[in-house]
This record gives structure tokens, C-alpha cells and sequence, in this order.
């Protein structure tokens, strides 16, 4: 399976991302790419700081992508995560799934986002508008909850 | 043994990494944890909610009874917010 | 709500149809697109023949995407559905949800193509490698219980 | 009255559309599929599966007891098969 995981400081671009996981097949009947984006909250924040686990990050990815694969009858699978400053509006992280059918992609999507979320040793910092450096972002029990709900953990 | 800090562990700890010799009988990462309280204030006060701090034995997620021998570099991190 | 719908033979652009979605904006935090391809079956499909009834397509959809806006909080949609002649590995069908959270646009995104697959005039017929015109793909239950999940359907 | 078919109901038909004016008594959808059954062989085996064959009244679905009155444009059509 078609399955690239890269942590980059750099943008993405996710129609290239996508015509790499794509291009030349015609096996695939459905793609759910899920991005996300950097949000300025109402116009308090100036940047977002993005610290992360080099090594770790890429080796909790791939076991994250791992246990997908088992999950999901995919056809391929790109994860694409940002670290480093970036400013609101700009792209942090992309999750492409591409299945034969959409129910798989779109729940691997979704079950991938939710690992990342909670599994992948990131964290967000918030810069303010002020100039002031404001507070680590606090993990949120909701994200806790949507990952239980795929039951057993990746290892 | 390395020991890695992120975050705000890593701001509390006031260093990002160092290189430790863990006296026998520290066996777990909780076992590390109450060594690392002793050694000082940083330590106590990054510590000071042990349920909140997670910790990683090379590159995997840890849990407090987990065992450290043999690891070469133990991690600890507030919860995580990426994605 | 940046909200838009469009019926065409052409190849759309999801790279575009995303910037014009999210571009200029900091409120949005996750998009999520779906794509829907058109596979070969295993090499015996030469193209896939999509027949829609101009002005309901427009209008159906149209209804579905308001009954979305009304579960969840979205901050754009973007529906492209493709008609004519298409080709295996050729995007059929887009959707792009965004919100400022990602379960609403993943949400959102399902439940427009399920309600796309079940309820938009489109019907889709097989030409075969073999130069015959196949068989009209026949209407999945599956598609049916995927639609029902969701509740009341859109009037 | 304008009619118009779609897939394999326009291709058992063999029209695209057409215009009709409906007697009296012919109220409903139902109504409809019945008075056109009984026009020809090829309306016959267009709805041979009453169950099967969906309407539209004026672009929007509509059930078998739908009335028509009124209505511009009826549609019928087999279950969708878009996205």
C-alpha cells in the first residue's frame, strides 16, 4: 500500500499529495483528505508554535498508519504534519485515506485524526496578538473521548 | 540513560535533555519520576501532578509501572495537541 | 456560509475549490474533502456514463446541503457533481466541508454523500473494455442503510 | 402535463419527455403510473416494478400518493446511483 508519513516544518501542498497517492490507478473510488487548519480565535492569535518529538513523532505516526491498515481495507494513505510557527489560516496537519469505497476512508480518516490528536507527541503553544506568549494549549477531553471510540489502542 | 522534556515539563525542568545514572532499585518510569523529585525543585515542581505528565521509553508511549531497564532514552511530556 | 453547488461535464479543480473555501479566512480549522473516482472494476470498465436530470440535480442537492448547514456548524461547503462521459481514475463527485472543528465537517461530508448517493438524479451506466454498453449500476442497500443512519431524511 | 423519463425508464419508454393531458381521476402519482400502463406496452415494462420506479413532481421527490395537481413537470426515473 501506497502509505507516506512525513513530519516537515514546511507547507504541504495536497493536490500533489494527492496526485501521488492517485496518479496512474484506478482502483481507488474514494479519497477523504482532512486538513487542519491553524485558527487565529477570534482574532487573539497571532501564530501558533508547534513542538514535537523528533523520531517519536514519525515512529507514533507509522503505528498509528499501522493499525489503520488493518483497521480499513486502504488503497493508500499519506499523514503530513507541520511543526514549528504557523500563522493563522495556514495548513498544520492532512490526513489522506483513499479506499476502494468511502465508508473505509472516511472513517480511517477520521480514526487516524483522532490518534493524532491524542497519540502523536506534538504540542501547540499559543503566540498572541499582544506580543505576548501565551499558554501551551490544553489537551481536551473530547479529543480523549472521539479516540475511545475505537476501542483498543495502538500498542 | 537520556532523559528528553517537551513542552512545559521541559520549561519547568529547565533543560531539554540530560544524560542520568539511576541508582539500582529505580526499576519503573515511576520509580524514575519519584528519583527525579528528589533531585530538586524543577523537578518537583514539572512532577507536581505525576497523573498528568505522560512519558515514552524510546519513542513508545509508557506507562507509570512500565519498566526502564535497558531503555536508552526515556521522554516526558505534558498530554499530547497536535493534529 | 460560503456555499456552492455546481452541475458540470468538466474535470473540477479540488485545489482550487478549496482555496476559494478556506482563502482569506482564520476562523476555519478543519476542511475535509471527500473525492469520488471512477474505478475500472478490475479492468472491465472502459468509462462510466453518468446521466442527470438537469435543474432537480441542482435543486436536490441544494435541499441536502441546507439540511447539513442546519445539524451542523459548518463555515463552507462546496458540492461538484460531474455528468457525461467519464473515465476510470477521473473524479466523479467533490464534496469540502469546513468548521472550525473536525467532527462536523467529517460529519458533514458523510452525510452529504450519502444523501448524494441516494437521493441526487444521477445514474450511472457501464461502457465495457470490450466496447458494449453494460448494465445501469444498480441502487445499493447499503447505500440506503448508510442514508438512514442519519435520521429524517431531507424533504 | 410535461413527462419526463430517465436511465432505463426513458430507454423502456423510448422518450425522453413528453406532454400529456391527464383525465379527470387521475390524481395522484399512483394514478399516473396506472393511467400510463395502460397506454402501451412500452409505459408496460417501464413500470412492470411499480416498487422500484421513483417520481419527481416540479424537481422535488415524491411518493406515490402524492397528489399532481398542479404540477408542470413529473419525472420518473430508477433509484439514483450519483456520488
Amino acid at each position: 500500500m501506497a502509505f507516506t508519513i512525513r513530519i516537515q516544518a514546511e507547507p504541504f501542498d495536497t493536490a500533489a499529495e494527492t496526485a501521488s497517492l492517485t496518479g496512474g490507478r484506478a482502483d481507488i473510488g474514494a479519497v477523504v483528505a482532512f486538513t487542519g487548519l491553524c485558527r487565529d480565535e477570534g482574532g487573539r492569535l497571532a501564530a501558533l508554535e508547534l513542538e514535537h518529538y523528533p523520531g517519536m513523532a514519525e515512529a507514533e505516526i507509522g503505528r498509528i498508519a499501522a493499525q489503520a491498515e488493518t483497521r480499513w481495507p486502504l488503497l493508500g494513505l499519506t499523514i503530513v504534519h507541520r511543526f514549528g510557527r504557523i500563522l493563522p489560516g495556514d495548513e498544520i496537519v492532512l490526513v489522506l485515506a483513499a479506499s476502494a469505497h468511502r465508508q473505509a476512508a472516511f472513517e480511517a480518516a477520521a480514526f487516524l485524526m483522532d490518534y493524532l490528536k491524542t497519540h502523536a507527541p506534538f504540542w501547540k503553544r499559543e503566540h498572541l496578538k499582544d506580543g505576548t506568549v501565551g499558554a501551551w494549549v490544553e489537551a481536551k477531553e473530547a479529543d480523549d473521548r472521539a479516540t475511545e471510540r475505537w476501542g483498543h489502542a495502538p500498542a | 540513560m537520556k532523559l528528553v522534556y517537551f513542552a512545559w515539563v521541559r520549561e519547568r525542568v529547565g533543560k531539554t535533555d540530560e544524560q542520568v545514572e539511576v541508582p539500582d532499585g529505580v526499576l519503573t518510569v515511576a520509580d524514575l519520576v519519584r528519583w527525579l523529585k528528589g533531585r530538586g525543585e524543577e523537578y518537583e515542581h514539572a512532577f507536581e501532578n505525576e497523573g498528568i505528565v505522560r512519558a515514552a521509553i524510546d519513542h513508545v508511549h509508557a506507562k507509570p509501572e512500565a519498566r526502564i531497564t535497558g531503555a536508552r532514552e526515556i521522554a516526558f511530556f505534558p498530554p499530547m495537541t497536535g493534529g
